[in-house]
């Protein structure tokens, strides 16, 4: 009868426990945690605190790994048909092979029965550089017919950066992939492995394709881009009035239009830059210096139809052939 | 739970509370005080916060709608127009943009903006261009206004 | 209205008397009876003139007709030769009005039935506009006008939103875990008149 | 859990994904399961009728069915940004699996925090952007209210 009471009472008190604290929270039926469970994590968070992440090891290494399927899967990934050994060949690097060639040396297996018949990558990749270099310029040239050879050298030298390439190959899942000797692929690395790609893709399905490859993915980093984040200029003005010249245009004259705030801590100029009476630009700035700075360089985007208004990039797909591709890659 | 004996159920202590414990407090741990460290404290604290956050869900669809309203009514007052006048207007030549667009438009679309201002305003004299027609009497109607030098 | 200002008016002007009785008395001759002598200098007041004097400009119907044609077809000029730069649309999509330009992201609050990867188009346009004009449709722009195309990148699901009620003393709490179905679209191409196939 | 109290992002996608084309972000899933488990009854279920024509259908992932003795069975998703996902399946029917598969092909790796605002543009200005000057007369003097007459 005890026992009875003493069970009635706790199920009542723990009952009532239940409701006030948390009326329908849906219970998961999970069996409970063990109790070493708190204590364990505990420790495992302090060492991650005091020794850092565990040292990045290569997918491949890891679990569930099938190199072939995932190169397979990689090219269909991209809606293009590679050739599978072309491709391979290109995610071998030749550091790669160092470095395995001297795991052999020091395994002391001799290389005649294992033979190391492995291409490394560096014949595709100069391909693909050159392609990337010529078909970036003519297309750049097309889709910008008013910006002068500097401007399109450094949008292209923008674009085949090892930063942005470096950046494209890791979220199009070359990192996995790539055969390099450090475990964090180095950029240089993942840049010349990309462009080994780019060489194989060029080899298995043509220019035309790798044009349209390249547009997509790389050229569509220029999408909230400014020219001058590019292409730096130091002087402005020394280049708005050698481009006036050539068109023969009447020089600029900066004229200090508006002005806000003079004598506060925050003075704003607007400087209207004028070629015969007629207004090219203005721009704003905190001394009539910067102002005028300022007001070049959009007289300058305005020259280039760089303009953040400017037509957008054609990136339709490819099935009606657009005359830039064609142009890019004829020449 | 299943006891074969009273000793048993006397025994066991029930689940470990920490983890019980750690789901509320990570919703607390940006708070102030001791809300953000004891249990009892932090219950009250997250539950407060929880219900703080359902309700400002519904306040924010006005408070953003009574933001679209006066950024439109300053922009409409720089073309010399009032805000009722203006939605008023728009509804009537059945232009359906709603506030949160125009405001937009204000902001970066100067210029579509003062078209719609515009037509607003072409809307709005429309009644009164009727109605004064060309300026001129009706014919056979003497009348004398006092034309001031 | 009229007669309350009108009343307003009086109650000031009495106000006045006291201080310029000739003002008040030239004022009230000059309305009421219309004599032929002309006052040395006329007094400027409210009912002097008709309050929409100087506002709206008198402008013919012909003349009216004819800005517009010239509007009209310098904008038809412009479409044809396709040399405006980037555009904007306003488009209803999903019960909401959006205000989108080329290679924008939208997100949408529910599940739309095209998968992954497919282009749609957005049919109800109700505003386009480039630096030099904007279309406004009343209430939409015509389907052979405009089109705007897009693509369905993501569908995924919101953040998991706690909707917590609680009366105090009344021991009464519910808690609800939202989770809302989203997609994420590309806006890939507003298009012109001309062009359209 | 409360806004403020959680981390947020903006919209975003991975390598403007779409403009050019659009590439399946889910790079490879692995199925762990126990052959004998009672939790892994539902995905022992989905991997004999499920999987192959889930991997038939969608070729750009790369399926991996793994039996480990293991309590829990969960299904592991790697991303393209490199982000890692596992959702547990224990107890749960193949129907119920094959639309997680699902969900989780249609998802592109970004983590599912708060989005501030559901919309982003790269060129959200295309007229030029509103300043006080933009509907005042040309003056050089400073801002001051407009005069009434010209109201």
């Amino acid at each position: 009868m005890a026992s009875g009471y003493l069970l009635n009472r706790g199920v009542l008190a723990l009952g009532i426990h239940g409701q006030r604290v948390c009326r329908n929270v849906l219970l998961t039926q999970v069996r409970e945690k063990k109790r070493w469970m708190k204590a364990y994590k505990l420790l495992m968070a302090k060492k991650l605190k005091l020794e850092g992440p565990p040292p990045p090891t290569p997918r491949s290494q890891k679990l569930n790994w099938n190199y072939h399927a995932e190169v397979q899967a990689f090219s269909i990934r991209l809606h293009e048909n590679f050739s599978l050994e072309l491709l391979k060949t290109a995610f071998i690097n030749p550091c790669y092979l160092h470095a395995e060639q001297e795991k052999r040396q020091s395994l002391g297996v001799d290389s005649e029965t294992t033979a190391l018949n492995l291409k490394d990558n560096t014949q595709l990749s100069q391909k693909g550089e050159d392609f990337t270099q010529s078909f970036l310029t003519d297309w750049c040239r097309a889709s910008f017919p008013s910006l002068p050879s500097e401007g399109v050298d450094s949008v292209v030298g923008h674009l085949t950066s090892c930063a942005v390439i470096a950046h494209v190959a890791r979220n199009l899942g070359t990192d996995d992939l790539t055969m390099s000797a450090e475990c964090p692929v180095p950029e240089s690395v993942l840049h010349s492995t990309f462009m080994a790609v780019i060489g194989a893709l060029q080899e298995s399905s043509g220019a035309e394709r790798t044009g349209f490859f390249l547009r997509d993915f790389l050229a569509s980093q220029l999408i909230g881009k400014d020219l001058f984040d590019m292409w730096t200029v130091v002087n402005p003005m020394g280049l708005l009035v050698e481009e006036l010249t050539k068109r023969n245009i009447p020089l600029p004259e900066p004229r200090l239009i508006r002005s806000a705030g003079a004598s506060t801590v925050l003075p704003l100029y607007f400087v209207g830059l004028y070629s015969d009476k007629k207004l090219l630009a203005q721009g704003p700035g905190e001394t009539v210096f910067a102002a005028e700075e300022e007001a070049a360089r959009v007289a300058l985007r305005k020259l280039y139809g760089y303009t953040e208004n400017r037509r957008p990039l054609d990136f339709s797909p490819q099935q009606h052939q657009n005359p830039l591709i064609q142009s890019a890659i004829s020449n | 739970m299943v006891f074969l004996s009273l000793s048993c159920w006397i025994r066991n202590r029930g689940p470990d509370r920490y983890w019980k414990v750690q789901e509320v407090l990570k919703h607390a741990r940006h708070f102030r005080g001791r809300k953000n460290r004891c249990y009892s404290l932090a219950v009250l604290a997250v539950r407060r916060a929880f219900v703080y956050a359902t309700k400002a869900r519904r306040f924010k669809k006005r408070n953003m709608r009574t933001l679209w309203i006066t950024r439109i009514a300053a922009a409409s007052r720089e073309h010399g127009m009032k805000y009722p006048a203006l939605m008023h207007n728009l509804t009537k030549t059945s232009v359906q943009l709603n506030r949160r667009v125009i405001c937009d438009l204000a902001i970066t679309e100067p210029r579509s903006f003062l078209s719609l201002a515009k037509l607003a305003r072409a809307r709005q004299q429309e009644g009164l261009r009727a109605a004064l027609g060309d300026g001129k009497e009706p014919p056979g109607v003497l009348s004398r206004v006092v034309v001031l030098q | 209205m009229a007669l309350t200002r009108g009343a307003g008016l009086w109650r000031t002007c009495c106000r006045l008397v006291p201080r310029q009785p000739l003002l008040l008395s030239a004022a009230v001759r000059t309305q009421s009876t219309v004599s032929g002598d002309l006052l040395p200098c006329p007094v400027q007041t409210s009912l002097s003139s008709p309050p929409w004097q100087g506002k709206t400009v008198l402008v013919s119907e012909e003349e009216e007709r004819s800005r517009h044609a010239a509007v009209v077809d310098t904008v038809n000029q412009l479409i044809h030769k396709q040399d405006f730069g980037r555009l904007f649309a306003v488009v209803h999509f999903a019960g909401r009005q959006w205000k989108v330009t080329n290679e924008d992201l939208i997100q949408i609050e529910n599940h739309i039935d095209a998968e992954c990867g497919e282009r749609i188009r957005m049919e109800k346009v109700l505003l386009v506009g480039a630096e030099e004009f904007t279309l406004i449709g009343r209430p939409l722009l015509g389907k052979d006008l405009v089109r705007v195309d897009a693509t369905v990148i993501e569908k995924t699901e919101s953040w998991p939103k706690i909707n917590m009620v609680f009366w105090k003393r009344h021991r009464y709490q519910r808690k609800k875990i939202i989770i809302q179905p989203q997609t994420v679209l590309r806006i890939n191409s507003i298009e012109l008149a001309p062009r359209l196939t | 859990m409360t806004a403020r109290g959680t981390p947020s992002r903006f919209l975003k996608s991975v390598l403007q994904n779409g403009v050019g084309r659009y590439v399946c972000q889910l790079k490879r899933i692995s199925i762990i399961f126990s052959k004998k488990g009672q939790g892994s009854l539902g995905i022992r279920d989905f991997i004999e009728e499920g999987v192959v024509d889930y991997a038939k259908k969608n070729p750009t992932t790369v399926v991996y069915v793994s039996p480990q003795p293991c309590r829990i069975p969960k299904i592991v998703a790697e991303y393209m940004n490199g982000t890692v996902r596992e959702e547990i399946v224990t107890n749960k029917t193949s129907p119920q699996i094959s639309e997680l598969l699902a969900k989780m092909t249609n998802q592109s790796g970004l983590d599912i925090i708060r989005i501030r605002k559901p919309f982003h543009t790269d060129s959200p200005s295309i007229q030029g952007q509103w300043h006080p000057f933009t509907n005042r007369p040309p003056s050089i003097d400073p801002i001051r209210p407009k005069k009434e007459d010209s109201q």
